[in-house]
C-alpha cells in the first residue's frame, strides 16, 4: 500500500478510536479531537516525526509539543498503537487506575510539556529549539497549536523570539478550524489573515487542507529541510469536528458531545 | 433545591445590569447558560474578550475608570493566574469595581488535570489589599456574594464550585457577617468553605450521635476576614479543625492560623487540605480527595482524634 | 502656540526633567527625554482637550502615559500646566511627596497606575470602548514605549483595539530603539515594525518623534478620521534626546550624569535660553 | 548580592557548560561579561516575562541548567501562569533544573511606587508545589547558594534585594542549606524569625532588646520553602515569645502565617509578635527608612510593639 493510502486507513482507524473513546468518556473536546486527527496521522505514521516508543526521552527525537492539550485526544489511539503504552489503556480514559485523561498531560508518555492551559506550547518549544540548535542537534521540534490560542498574548512573545533567534529547527502547524469555544474566532476578534501576522512577524509561511493526507504529507516532509533561517508556520484550515455533521456545522461544537447512539450509528456508517 | 452555581450567580449580575446601564460583562471565551440569558437580555454589554486573559483584567480597569460596573468570568484556574499582574496593578492598586466571577473552584474541574484545578487562587488572591473574596458553598450565599460585592464597590473574587451542590440556606438567610454557623456544636469547631461546608455538616451530624459535639461554620467570605466576630464564633470550643478542598498554603487553615495568633489564644488547631502536590489528569475529584484525606470518614476520624487529644490534655 | 516657542517649550521641559532628576539623585532621564517633543504636541500642541483646574473632568480626553518610567516629562509638564504647583518637583522621590519614580493617580492629571510596562494599551481600550458605548466624543491618547511592545499583552490589546473598532484611540510609540539594557533589534527585534501593527488592523503612520510641527499635524487630524481602525504613530525618536552624549547611548537607560557629565547636560538644554536673548 | 550571584555563576560556566543564562531586558554590572564571553549560553527574551519562562522551560527540558532573571515582581507576577503550568506541575514530572532570580524583593525599590514593590512574592511563590524558595539576607549567603542550585535540580525562586547590603555571613561555616536557617544569636527570652533584608533590622532590634537585658535570638530562614519545621520549632521551644519579621504582607501566608502554623501544629503555644506590612498598597514616597516610619516599622516602635505583648503574657 502506498504511504497515502495508508495514513488515511489510519485516520480512518484513529476517528474510530476517537468515537470508542468519547462514548466512555463523554467530557473529551471531541470536535476538537477531530479536527486535527490527520494531522497527527501523518506526522506519526510515516515517521515525519522521528520517536521510539521503548525510549521515550530518545535524545534524537523530534519534540512534539501540543499546545491545543485539550483537542488531542485523538493522539491517543496513535500513541497505543505505535507502543507508547498499552492499547487497554483506550478503554480507560478518565477512568480510575488508567493514565489517559480527559486533558492530556506530561504524565502521558508521548506528551512532553504541560498543556490544558492555551498559550504555553510555543513559548516552551522555543526553549527547547534554542536548546537544540546551541547543542549543534538536528532534531526538529513540531508545536500543534489551536487558532483561538493566538488570543494570547503569550503567543506572541513566542512568535517574535523564534525569528529573531533564526530558530529553523521550529515548525509551528496550526489546527486552524475558525472556533473558539463559544463562537467562531471571527467573531470574537478576528485574526485572519493569519498568514500575512506571521510573515510580517519573520516567519516562512505555508497553508494546507489540514484533511488532505496528500498534501499535508507532501509540505511536512519539506518542511523539515531547512532551506532558510526561518521557523516555518503550517497554517492547516481545518474543520472543527470534521467527519460528524452535527458539530460540523456548529459553533459551539467544542462543548458539545454526542449521545452513544449517535455513536453506535456513526461507528457503524464507517464500517 | 439544586442550582448551579452559575445560574445564581448570573441570576443576580442580570438583576444589576437590569438597574443600570453602566454595568458590564467580559469574558474569556468561556460560556455558561447563565451568561447566554444576560447575553441575549442585555446586547452590546456582555463582551468575549477572547482568549486574552491579560488584556481582559486591563480592559475591564478601563471601563471602570470610565464609570463602568465590570463583572469578568472565567475559569479560576487561569483567570487568577494569567492575569494575576493586570488584576494587581490595574485594578487592585487603583481599587476599581471589578469583580471576577471564577468557576472551577478546588479540583471541580477534576481530570481535566491541574491546570484547570483551582487550588491556589486564594493563597494569591488574599495578597490583592482592597480585594474581597467569595467563596460560596451554595447557590444562594453564590447569589448573596455577587450582590455583596456590587454593594462593596471595589475589587471583587467569587469563586464557584463547578459541580451542583444542595441549597444550604434559605431565602431569607443574612450574609453581612461574612460566615455563618450552620450546625451548632460546643466541643469542636469545623470551620469549612467551599464544596466541603456539606461534608461537615453531615459528619457533625454522625457525630452528634457519637456524643461529639461539632460546631459547623461556613466561611464563605475569605477576605476581608472579621477577625472579631469570628473569633468569638470559636471562643468557646477546645479545638478548630479547618476544612477545605484547597492548598495546605495561604488558605483557610492560614486565615485561621493567623487569626488565633492574633487573639493569643491556646487552642489546638488542625487543617484539612489537599497535599502540596499537582494532582495529574487521571486524578478525579473524588480519587484526589480520597488520596489527601478528604472524605467523610477521614474528617470524622479526624474530630476523634483531636476529641480524644483535647479530653485527656 | 507657535511651533518656535513649542520647541522652545520642549528645550525647557527637558531642562526641568534634568533638573529635577539631578536634585532627587533619581529617575529615568534618557526614556523622558525621548518623549518630550511628543508630549510637548499632545499637551501644548491644541490636541488634549483637558482642564488643569479640573483634573477629573468627565469629557477630558485621556491621556496614558503606559511607559512609566518616563514619568519625569510628564510631571515637568503637568505642573507646567497647573495640574500642581511647580515645587512639587523639588520634591520628586522625596519623603511623603507626591511625585514618585512611576506616576500613580494620586497625582492629578495622571490617569493610571504604571511602571510595570505592557499595561497601559488594554486599559486605553477599556477606555475607548466605554467612551464608544455611552457615545462621548473624548478620545484617548496612548504613550508607549517601543521595547514595550515585545510585550505579548501589548499584542492582545492591539488584536482587540482593532476587532472593537476603536478608532478613538490613538497610540503613540516612543520608537527610540532601546530597551533597559539593549537595542530592541538586538534582544527581540521588532521590524518590520508598522507593517505588523498593520498586520494587526491598525492605521499606521510614522513620523519623527522629534518634529514637532509633524506630530501635531497628524495629531489634529486623528479626530476628523473617518476610518475605524485605531491609529498608531510611530514616532521615530532618540533616547536621551538634547543631551549629545546620552543620545542612542544604552548605558543610560537609569544611569545618573557625574560631575562633569552635568555641567555639560545643563549646559547642552539651556542653549534655549541663549537662543532667546539673540 | 546579585552580583555576588553573578559572579560566582559566572566562574562555574566556564566548567559546567550546562549553564544557561536568560534575562527580561534586566541587567546587572555582572551580568555583561557573562554576556561577552558567554554569548551561546546567554540570551535576552525582551520584555517579555511570560515568554522568560516558558524559554527557560524549554531549555531545561533539553538538559541545560537554567537561571531565568527579572525584577523580581514582574517575574513572579506577570509570569505568574507560566511558573505554575511550565515549572510547577511539570516538575512533578520531569526533572528540571531552574532558578528563577527575581530582584528587588520587598520594598528595595523603594521610590519606584506600588508596580515595582514586592510584597507578596513570598506566600504566592509557596503556594506552587515542587518549588524552592530561597531568601538570602546577603551576598555570601546568595554566592554560597550557586553551588546547591547547580548541585539540587528543581524548580527554585531566589528572592534577592535590589540594594547592597551589609555582610552577615562572614564565617561561612554558619551557613547550612540542609537546615535552611541560621540561628544568628542564641537568647532565650525573645526568638526573632526572620528572612531577608529584615534579618538587618532584626539584628538591631536584638541589640537593643538585649541591652534591655532581655535576652535576645536571631534566626534567619533563608529557605521560606521547604520551611524546616521540626529543627525550628525545636528552636522555638526555647523561648516564650517569638517575633516575625518579614518584608512582606502580614496575614497572607509569609513567614509569620508559616511560623504560625508551625507552632499550632506542633502544639507551640508561645506569644508572638508579627512585624510587616498591612494590606495596603505603599503609594507613600520616600526611601525605605521612610517607607518603615510611615508603616509603623521604624527600630523605636517595632522595639516599643514588641514589649508590650511581651508584657502581655
Amino acid at each position: 500500500m502506498n504511504s497515502i493510502d495508508y495514513l488515511k486507513d489510519k485516520a480512518d482507524w484513529v476517528k474510530k478510536e476517537l468515537l470508542k473513546i468519547h462514548k466512555i468518556a463523554p467530557g473529551i473536546r471531541l470536535a476538537s479531537s477531530l479536527s486535527c486527527i490527520e494531522i497527527l496521522t501523518t506526522l506519526y505514521y510515516r515517521k515525519i516525526i522521528n520517536y521510539d516508543p521503548k525510549n521515550i526521552f530518545w535524545d534524537q527525537r523530534d519534540r512534539f509539543i501540543i499546545s491545543k492539550a485539550h483537542g488531542s485526544v485523538s493522539f491517543y489511539p496513535i500513541l497505543a498503537d505505535l507502543g507508547f503504552f498499552g492499547m487497554e489503556q483506550l478503554a480507560m480514559v478518565g477512568k480510575p487506575g488508567g493514565i489517559l485523561a480527559d486533558i492530556p498531560d506530561c504524565s502521558i508518555p508521548g506528551y512532553e510539556t504541560v498543556n490544558g492551559s492555551l498559550g504555553h506550547g510555543l513559548g516552551v518549544a522555543c526553549g527547547i529549539s534554542l536548546a537544540l540548535k546551541r547543542r549543534n542537534r538536528k532534531e526538529n521540534v513540531f508545536v500543534l497549536s489551536g487558532d483561538g490560542e493566538l488570543f494570547e498574548g503569550s503567543v506572541w512573545e513566542a512568535i517574535m523570539f523564534a525569528p529573531h533567534h533564526k530558530l529553523n529547527n521550529l515548525i509551528l502547524i496550526i489546527d486552524n478550524n475558525k472556533i473558539c469555544m463559544l463562537d467562531y474566532c471571527k467573531n470574537i476578534i478576528d485574526i485572519e489573515p493569519i498568514e500575512d501576522k506571521f510573515k510580517v512577524f519573520g516567519w516562512q509561511t505555508a497553508i494546507v487542507d489540514g484533511h488532505n493526507i496528500e498534501e499535508l504529507y507532501d509540505i511536512l516532509t519539506h518542511a523539515k529541510i531547512r532551506i532558510s533561517d526561518k521557523p516555518i508556520v503550517i497554517i492547516a484550515n481545518t474543520v472543527k469536528g470534521k467527519g460528524v455533521a452535527r458539530l460540523e456545522k456548529d459553533s459551539l461544537c467544542h462543548i458539545k458531545s454526542l449521545t452513544i447512539e449517535e455513536v453506535d450509528k456513526l461507528l457503524m456508517e464507517m464500517n | 433545591m439544586i442550582i448551579d452555581f452559575r445560574d445564581a450567580v448570573f441570576n443576580a449580575v442580570g438583576e444589576i445590569m437590569s438597574k443600570g446601564k453602566d454595568v458590564l460583562v467580559l469574558y474569556n471565551d468561556m460560556g455558561a447558560m447563565g451568561l447566554d440569558k444576560i447575553k441575549n437580555e442585555f446586547p452590546g454589554r456582555v463582551i468575549n474578550a477572547g482568549i486574552a486573559e491579560q488584556n481582559m483584567a486591563s480592559v475591564a480597569a478601563g471601563l471602570a475608570m470610565t464609570g463602568k460596573r465590570v463583572f469578568i468570568y472565567g475559569i479560576i484556574a487561569h483567570i487568577f493566574s494569567r492575569g494575576f499582574e493586570q488584576i494587581r496593578n490595574d485594578v487592585c492598586c487603583a481599587n476599581l469595581p471589578v469583580t471576577i466571577l471564577g468557576v472551577g473552584s478546588g479540583l471541580s474541574y477534576g481530570t481535566d488535570g491541574p491546570t484547570h484545578h483551582g487550588v491556589q487562587d486564594i493563597a494569591v488572591m488574599r495578597t490583592l489589599p482592597n480585594m474581597t473574596i467569595y467563596n460560596p458553598a451554595d447557590s444562594v450565599s453564590a447569589y448573596a456574594s455577587v450582590k455583596l460585592a456590587d454593594e462593596h464597590r471595589g475589587p471583587g473574587y467569587i469563586r464557584m464550585d463547578k459541580e451542583q451542590l444542595p441549597a444550604l440556606y434559605g431565602p431569607d438567610a443574612d450574609f453581612h457577617a461574612g460566615f455563618n454557623i450552620l450546625h451548632e456544636g460546643s466541643d469542636i469547631a469545623l470551620l469549612a468553605t467551599g464544596v466541603l461546608v456539606h461534608r461537615s455538616i453531615e459528619a457533625a451530624r454522625q457525630l452528634a450521635d457519637e456524643g461529639i459535639s461539632v460546631r459547623v461554620m461556613d466561611i464563605f467570605r475569605l477576605k476581608p476576614i472579621d477577625s472579631n466576630a469570628l473569633y468569638k464564633g470559636i471562643e468557646d470550643v477546645n479545638a478548630v479543625l479547618t476544612v477545605e478542598e484547597n492548598s495546605p498554603v495561604g488558605g483557610l487553615s492560614s486565615i485561621i492560623a493567623e487569626l488565633i495568633a492574633v487573639h493569643d489564644r491556646k487552642i489546638t488547631l488542625a487543617s484539612v487540605t489537599l497535599n502540596d502536590e499537582a494532582m495529574m489528569s487521571a486524578a478525579s475529584r473524588k480519587w484526589a480527595e480520597a488520596r489527601c484525606g478528604l472524605t467523610m470518614e477521614n474528617i470524622i476520624a479526624r474530630i476523634r482524634n483531636i476529641a480524644e487529644a483535647t479530653a485527656t490534655s | 502656540m507657535r511651533i518656535n516657542n513649542l520647541i522652545r517649550k520642549s528645550a525647557e521641559i527637558r531642562l526641568r526633567v534634568l533638573e529635577t532628576a539631578l536634585r532627587a539623585g533619581k529617575g529615568h532621564v534618557p526614556p523622558a527625554f525621548s518623549w518630550v517633543d511628543i508630549g510637548v504636541s499632545l499637551f501644548y500642541g491644541g490636541i488634549l482637550q483637558i482642564k488643569p483646574s479640573e483634573p477629573r473632568w468627565p469629557e477630558r480626553d485621556r491621556f496614558i502615559l503606559s511607559k512609566g518610567h518616563g514619568c519625569l516629562t510628564l510631571y515637568a509638564i503637568l505642573s507646567d500646566l497647573g495640574f500642581f504647583p511647580k515645587n512639587e518637583l523639588e520634591n520628586f522621590c522625596g519623603h511623603g511627596c507626591l511625585l514618585a519614580g512611576h506616576p500613580d493617580p494620586n497625582i492629578p492629571g495622571v490617569e493610571i497606575v504604571s511602571g510595570s510596562l505592557g499595561h497601559g494599551l488594554g486599559i486605553s481600550a477599556g477606555m475607548a470602548l466605554s467612551a464608544k458605548i455611552d457615545g462621548k466624543d473624548w478620545f484617548v491618547y496612548t504613550l508607549l514605549g517601543d521595547g514595550e511592545c515585545q510585550e505579548g499583552s501589548v499584542w492582545e490589546a492591539a488584536m482587540f483595539a482593532s476587532h472593537h473598532k476603536l478608532n478613538n484611540l490613538v497610540a503613540i510609540v516612543d520608537r527610540n530603539r532601546l530597551g533597559a539594557t539593549d537595542f530592541t533589534e538586538n534582544s527581540l527585534s521588532l521590524e518590520p515594525f508598522s507593517r505588523r501593527w498593520q498586520a494587526f488592523g491598525w492605521e499606521v503612520v510614522n513620523k519623527n518623534g522629534h518634529d514637532i510641527e509633524q506630530l501635531i499635524d497628524v495629531l489634529s487630524k486623528a479626530k476628523q478620521r473617518t476610518s475605524a481602525q485605531p491609529l498608531l504613530i510611530i514616532a521615530d525618536t532618540t533616547k536621551g534626546k538634547g543631551v549629545s552624549f546620552m543620545e542612542g547611548s544604552p548605558l543610560w537607560h537609569h544611569r545618573m550624569p557625574k560631575s562633569e557629565e552635568i555641567q555639560a547636560a545643563l549646559k547642552e538644554l539651556s542653549q534655549f535660553k541663549s537662543q532667546e536673548t539673540n | 548580592m546579585r552580583d555576588a550571584f553573578i559572579e560566582a555563576l559566572f566562574s562555574r560556566m566556564e566548567t559546567n557548560e550546562n549553564i544557561f543564562f536568560i534575562s527580561a531586558d534586566f541587567g546587572a554590572p555582572a551580568l555583561d561579561k557573562l554576556r561577552d564571553k558567554y554569548a551561546d549560553r546567554f540570551v535576552n527574551v525582551g520584555i517579555a516575562e511570560q515568554n522568560l519562562i516558558n524559554v527557560a522551560t524549554g531549555l531545561a527540558l533539553e538538559g541545560f541548567i537554567v537561571y531565568a532573571y527579572a525584577i523580581a515582581p514582574f517575574l513572579s507576577m506577570r509570569a505568574y501562569e507560566q511558573i505554575r503550568t511550565s515549572i510547577s506541575i511539570l516538575a512533578q514530572i520531569r526533572d528540571i533544573n531552574i532558578n528563577l532570580i527575581g530582584v528587588g524583593a520587598g520594598l528595595s525599590y523603594d521610590v519606584t511606587g506600588p508596580t515595582h514593590h514586592c510584597l507578596e512574592d513570598s506566600c504566592i511563590m509557596a503556594v506552587l508545589p515542587n518549588f524552592t524558595i530561597f531568601s538570602p539576607s546577603d551576598a555570601i549567603l546568595s554566592e554560597k547558594f550557586v553551588d546547591y542550585t547547580l548541585r539540587k535540580s528543581g524548580p527554585k525562586y531566589i528572592r534577592m534585594d535590589g540594594k547592597a547590603q551589609p555582610e552577615i555571613y562572614a564565617d561561612e561555616k554558619q551557613i547550612s542549606f540542609e537546615d535552611g536557617f541560621t540561628e544568628l544569636r542564641k537568647g532565650s527570652e525573645v526568638c526573632i524569625v526572620s528572612t531577608g533584608y529584615m534579618t538587618h533590622e532584626a539584628l538591631k532590634v536584638a541589640d537593643a532588646l538585649s541591652q534591655d537585658n532581655i535576652s535576645t535570638g536571631v534566626v534567619d530562614v533563608y529557605f521560606l520553602k521547604p520551611f524546616n519545621e521540626q529543627l525550628l520549632v525545636k528552636i522555638f521551644r526555647e523561648y516564650r515569645h517569638i517575633v516575625t519579621m518579614e518584608e512582606a504582607f502580614l496575614n497572607k501566608g509569609g513567614l509569620d502565617t508559616i511560623v504560625e502554623h508551625a507552632c499550632f501544629s506542633n502544639r507551640v503555644y508561645i506569644g508572638m509578635t508579627k512585624l510587616g506590612f498591612g494590606d495596603k498598597y505603599v503609594f507613600d514616597v520616600g526611601n525605605r527608612e521612610h517607607l518603615y516610619r510611615t508603616n509603623g516599622l521604624d527600630l523605636g516602635n517595632m522595639i516599643k510593639k514588641i514589649k508590650t505583648d511581651l508584657n502581655r503574657n
